[in-house]
């Protein structure tokens, strides 16, 4: 299995979420994170002071899916996820060796 | 008794008695008093309004500007000082900055002791200050200024001053500076006696505390990561909410000088209505040209420099002369906290000195010039009428304040600091001052 | 001078002065005036409580329900409205909106330019619209008026507009809308004359901003993702603190417009708090039939409507007639705001004209149905007192004010819009206005 | 009529229309009513300071202690007993509270109902309770009194209560406890005139409602929960904000209690200022002392304990009374909160009981104690004008609405229960009230 | 040594910290996260419309442990965060490859 | 490539992100964390009762690297982010099979 990690912008999440539920993918979990890349960040302004916010707030989600799911899911993410400008953000794939549902135990296929 | 009050008083009398067609005479006999129920009506009010300036007004104000693991320590300070000052207050403070000293000179310097705990001040009790409302209110009244002056001083020092020392800063403070220099200008002392035009504080009160506050944000140094960590306000809903409640509030502190509610306060609302609109619309101007944007810290510091200058001069300028007054307070105190700070790379953290001390000063000089006759039968200004003189005296009095205000605050911080120590160690510091003076958070 | 105001001046000379057991005489010769000290007293407080609603009453009203990233320019226009208009009126709005035109004809639709710069506001200055306090208090208790009403307008236009634009669209609106439509009903104009019922301001404040709302957003379209994204209130806590501001802010509205501190005030008073909480109860219990939850946003801007449809009755109306404008006032702008938007389709982002546009104009029309003779001498209405011509009135009074303020409106957005633009760029509204127009954030 | 009112509104007749140079007779024989336009405009500035008390105040202080997933929930607990309270009152509350009934045998239980609709209340009316100023304000007044009481008893039962059954539970206990008990010392009934002194509700207001608060945790039971989880306030600063404004609006309370804006009001003004102060301080200190940190929430509780002890003293004391009553205040209601309840391991969950009942008792026992003639003619109190029989009136009158309020809130709560239900489901209280009961959250 | 990744409902936080240390498990680290799934979220109400919350909060623990400790580090979470009602969340298994400690620069299983 | 995953106290921040700036790392995904550990936390104090905060505030660092880049990153990130004291965190170093930019689809190094 694998750990299918996006790092999107904000406002792109119902798109992908739909286009996943549209997979077969029943589950997800969103975390609000900053990222620090090309994209460069805004200047706020204090007391005549600019300081350089170069974190940008972004999503990260997180799937877990079957191996032979990877790619449709990451196609899945990576089409609805772009809007073309620098910051769309980056996929990460590291593997998965188990996974379990706590509330019936169920591992692996069946817990997902 | 104070010249600039005694002319205010004059004419709170007129107003007040003339509403009831009485003469002036039976009241300043002092036999029993003739309270008018309208002037008490509006200077209990405006005692509630100057302490909705302190709590939650101030409080918020400078909550929402510093960094959120400080926010509760930042309300602690404004709450605290109001209660240890309330009974500083009622035990002797009134009596040292409102009554006569029996030793005339002396009484130039200091009141009498004679009214600890408020002794004297019986059910009827009427202060020659304030003929035609009960002492106690007047006493209360007095009391909300005594409060947040202090509590102001708390800008310049946010996010490293231990709990501890604050509370025996303010309490000093209040009796070895602010009870002096209230005596000096309003309760009959030698500057009110020189002639020097303070309606309702602008020296006494604003450049008293800045003052104090740019001698305390010395003492203490710069906050940790100062110049390097984005220190922006992590919250600026409240500050807008402080800045508002400021903003209302502040009618009683103008207009409830009159200490009558009569033509003088209604003049006095109006001026500083006008005046902190221009100020605040000044310095987002100002702002919006040098940093290409206008920003709300902007807005809503532009409109306290304007309620600040606006002070001293509410209840003797015309509405164009508050109008020019509230326009300069907004470009000078924005140069005074953008550029000037920056110069001389103090750390006076929520611009304290930079709003209230520039703005104070500026404000009492300016009444020198725009004081109006025709507004205030004893306020002769420069350019109106003509009396060039009027600014020596603010000079003096702006010089007075400044003098002894610093001079007396440095000494009550080293002692403060040898005997408690001023400052949280590092540690506390950078972790933040809720959790370690307080425990306890804001949770989301 | 204004019918309406006539009346309600004319009481309240009678209780002001009866109070001193003085003739009403010399206050209507422009003798020395009678200030009456209690009166002043009342309206001074009035103007700070009015003040109080927009900030920060309205600020955190609007604030709240907008997404977190646009709360700081919502607080913005609010604080930005307040300052420019004050101005604005000092220069010249105060003397277009309250002062007779020499021209007699003219004055039917518009004032004097006399008092440019509040010229000939001398300390001593009474207005004949208000006989018993300085004219200082009544300019500013007028311009508090002044200042919330076009602040109101922004409720329709949240998220979205440059505040550049927003400035200009304030002070040209004031100018252009409110000082005339303010002069026609209550500064002598024709609408007064004609008798027309309007005792705070249920056509000239909340039926002409709640219009100028409705064109406002239609001129400038929806928001981006309305009806798809989730734009559910960010903060309901700032929301229900400034609907109780507003609540509590809105008795110097409706009892300060007795301009005297008597009978006439308490009674307006009254009516105000039964037909806020009939409103509020409305509007909970609607929500709570139709959507099986009674939302704490219902539940504030029921109450909100209820103290908008009270506005123009509450000087005329008893009690009972208060309860029932209430509970009116509560379904209809629950079914404006909820079933009428969502069927026509624009996005009134907060409900300006669902809530004030709605609320306005049926107050205007049941006090037209309520107004009783017994509480108001001079508000003869159809039920109680059996006359249905003043329905009529009433109506001249809602179509005239909506027809004219439509139509300027729209024609001082379009403008605007040709010359600095009145909309964000897409990328400006999808990451909000905070960052992008004033360069700050709320951290946390 | 109340022993203690009469002496009260005497003194407030003697002073109002002493202001106005006239005689008492005509008021109260009733003739055309004297208005007092400044008695007026204070009472109507206490009418909305003491609706402050209710919205935003007491809900945001009890809305910041509880956990982030029931703020709106509480919120709404005091908005919708604002509404709902203030219909009742209108339709029969203020009846059955403020007017004699006609059997004088029963007068001394409850009032009449020929006020049901406010009917006889006409434009001119006037209540021999209050006669210097409308009977609309004198209602709308004592309205807000009827507000804030039942809200009081919510932070007993914070984050487990239904909202319908909140709602029924407001109703019934207005109708069923607060308007029968404020009849009795107010309103002309036996505790009055046994002469119980209660200035402005010790045992009517707070020890009521504390009383109540007690039965409701008991009967509801503790929270999910309870001493395993972390239940600290979720954001302190919504809790400054409201014990700020809680103490601000107080003034209307105790200083609008004189009825009249005289001396009494000025003093009951200095009482509370004072006592608040000093009941901070000491709860601060007693902190600092046993718990090594001076946490927040302990001084504005202490504020809090402060007000309400001083409420039924403070038109009677003087200065230093009203020091002592704070100083005791402050230590007591910090133990019964900290260490009484833990102790006793019921849980009142925001303290409704331990500040409010413990401190309303506390507060009508010393006011038998420190009550002085000098200022209030009536009020003889045992230290200084030795009278210990005071005591024991005192002691009635706390025994009295203590058993009365305990037996009359637990047979209503069992009423609600069967028929409603009281408490929400495991579920909806682990998941929190806001989005289970009002479909509404705070975001971020 | 393995990376368990746990998706949790919030309030059983403490007891799931508690059986670890119970464990010898001497340190954790928790997100939070808002979660998809089967479990179906609340409606929030706005001016009449209704908006489905489809995300629901959760708490993500991750705890790095030694491979032998796996198991059992598995079994206690499932136990302790279990209600049976859908919602309960995941297990998530990823390799670990290298461990260090930022103060003492020690590595692996001394890093733990 | 890795994943290279780092728990630091939050006042760190901005030294390491410099820090892998100057070794070219273009990007990083930052999250706020709660941590526990060996550091033991504060008391809270609420109506008298002290209640232990077990949970500390730190952030997470997520960096993904060729593979050859990862012992710089580590050691670039140990020898700012340390302080000494306990609770300076730790690094977990997890296998990273595959990597896509959003906005162009390039895959892997390209990606970084
Ligand atoms: N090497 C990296 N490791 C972890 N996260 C990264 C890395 N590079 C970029 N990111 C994340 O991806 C987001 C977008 O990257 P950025 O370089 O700004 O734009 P783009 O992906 O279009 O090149 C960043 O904000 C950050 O959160
Ligand atoms: N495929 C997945 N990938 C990542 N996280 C998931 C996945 N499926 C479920 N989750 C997480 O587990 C939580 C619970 O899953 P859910 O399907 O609602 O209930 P259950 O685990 O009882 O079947 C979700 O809220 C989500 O955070
Ligand atoms: N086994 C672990 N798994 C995941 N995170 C851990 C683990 N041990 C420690 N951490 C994280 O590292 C942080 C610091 O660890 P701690 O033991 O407090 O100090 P130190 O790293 O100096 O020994 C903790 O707050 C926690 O976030």
């Amino acid at each position: 299995m694998k750990l299918i990690t996006a790092i999107i912008k904000p406002f792109k999440l119902d798109e992908v979420r739909e286009s996943l539920s549209a997979l077969g993918v029943q589950g997800m979990t969103v975390t609000e994170v900053k990222g620090y890349g090309r994209q460069k960040g805004h200047t706020e302004i204090y007391r005549g002071a600019e300081y350089a916010v170069s974190f940008l707030p972004k999503l990260k989600i997180e799937v877990a899916v079957k191996s032979e799911m990877a790619d449709a899911v990451i196609e899945a993410i990576t089409s609805k996820a772009k809007t073309g400008q620098i910051g769309d953000g980056k996929i990460f794939v590291t593997p998965l060796e188990q996974v379990v549902r706590i509330r019936t135990g169920e591992t692996d296929g069946d817990a997902l | 008794m104070s010249f600039s009050k005694l002319k205010r008083t004059g004419l709170g009398i007129a107003a007040g008695l003339g509403a009831l067609g009485a003469t002036i005479a039976p009241a300043l006999a002092d036999t029993a008093p003739k309270i008018d129920t309208g002037d008490t009506a509006w200077m209990l009010t405006s005692s509630a309004l100057v302490l909705l300036m302190t709590i939650p007004g101030l409080a918020l104000f400078y909550g929402g500007m510093v960094r959120k693991k400080n926010v509760l320590a930042t309300l602690a300070q404004s709450f605290g000082a109001t209660c240890i000052i309330t009974i500083l207050w009622m035990v002797i403070g009134y009596s040292v900055a409102f009554t006569n000293n029996p030793d005339s000179h002396l009484n130039q310097f200091i009141g009498s002791f004679n009214y600890f705990l408020l002794g004297p001040m019986k059910l009827n009790a009427v202060s020659a200050l304030a003929p035609t409302i009960p002492e106690s209110v007047y006493m209360f009244f007095q009391m909300t200024f005594a409060i947040i002056t202090p509590a102001l001083i708390a800008g310049a020092i946010a996010d490293r001053m231990k709990f501890s020392a604050f509370m025996w800063f303010m309490s000093l403070w209040l009796l070895l500076v602010y009870c002096p220099i209230a005596h000096w200008v309003w309760g009959g002392g030698w500057l009110g006696a020189m002639g020097a035009l303070d309606y309702a504080g602008g020296s006494v009160v604003h450049l008293n505390a800045g003052t104090a506050a740019l001698v305390a944000c010395l003492v203490l140094g710069k906050r940790v990561g100062y110049g390097t960590e984005n220190m922006a306000p992590h919250n600026l809903v409240l500050s807008v909410i402080g800045a508002s409640l400021l903003w209302v509030g502040w009618f009683g502190f103008n207009a409830g000088s009159a200490v009558t509610s009569n033509v003088n306060a209604g003049m006095a609302a109006a001026a500083t209505q006008i005046a902190t609109a221009a100020a605040s619309l000044a310095w987002m101007f100002a702002e919006w040209i040098v940093a290409k944007k206008p920003s709300v810290l902007g807005m809503i510091s532009g409109a306290v420099a304007g309620l600040v200058a606006i002070t001293p001069a509410s209840g003797f300028v015309n509405p164009v002369g508050a109008l020019i007054i509230g326009l300069a307070a907004g470009v000078v105190c924005y140069l005074s906290a953008v550029w000037m700070k920056k110069l001389l790379g103090y750390d006076d953290s929520l611009d304290a000195w930079g709003v209230h001390g520039v703005g104070g000063a500026l404000g009492a000089l300016l009444t020198g010039v725009f004081a109006s006759n025709a507004i205030n039968s004893l306020g002769k200004g420069w350019l109106i009428d003509g009396n060039p003189g009027q600014m020596l005296i603010q000079f003096y009095d702006v010089a007075a304040v400044f003098g002894y205000c610093a001079i007396a605050t440095f000494i009550i911080l080293k002692v403060i600091d040898m005997v408690v120590g001023l400052r949280v160690s590092r540690e506390v510091e950078v972790e933040g001052l809720d959790i370690n003076l307080h425990g306890e958070t804001v949770h989301g």
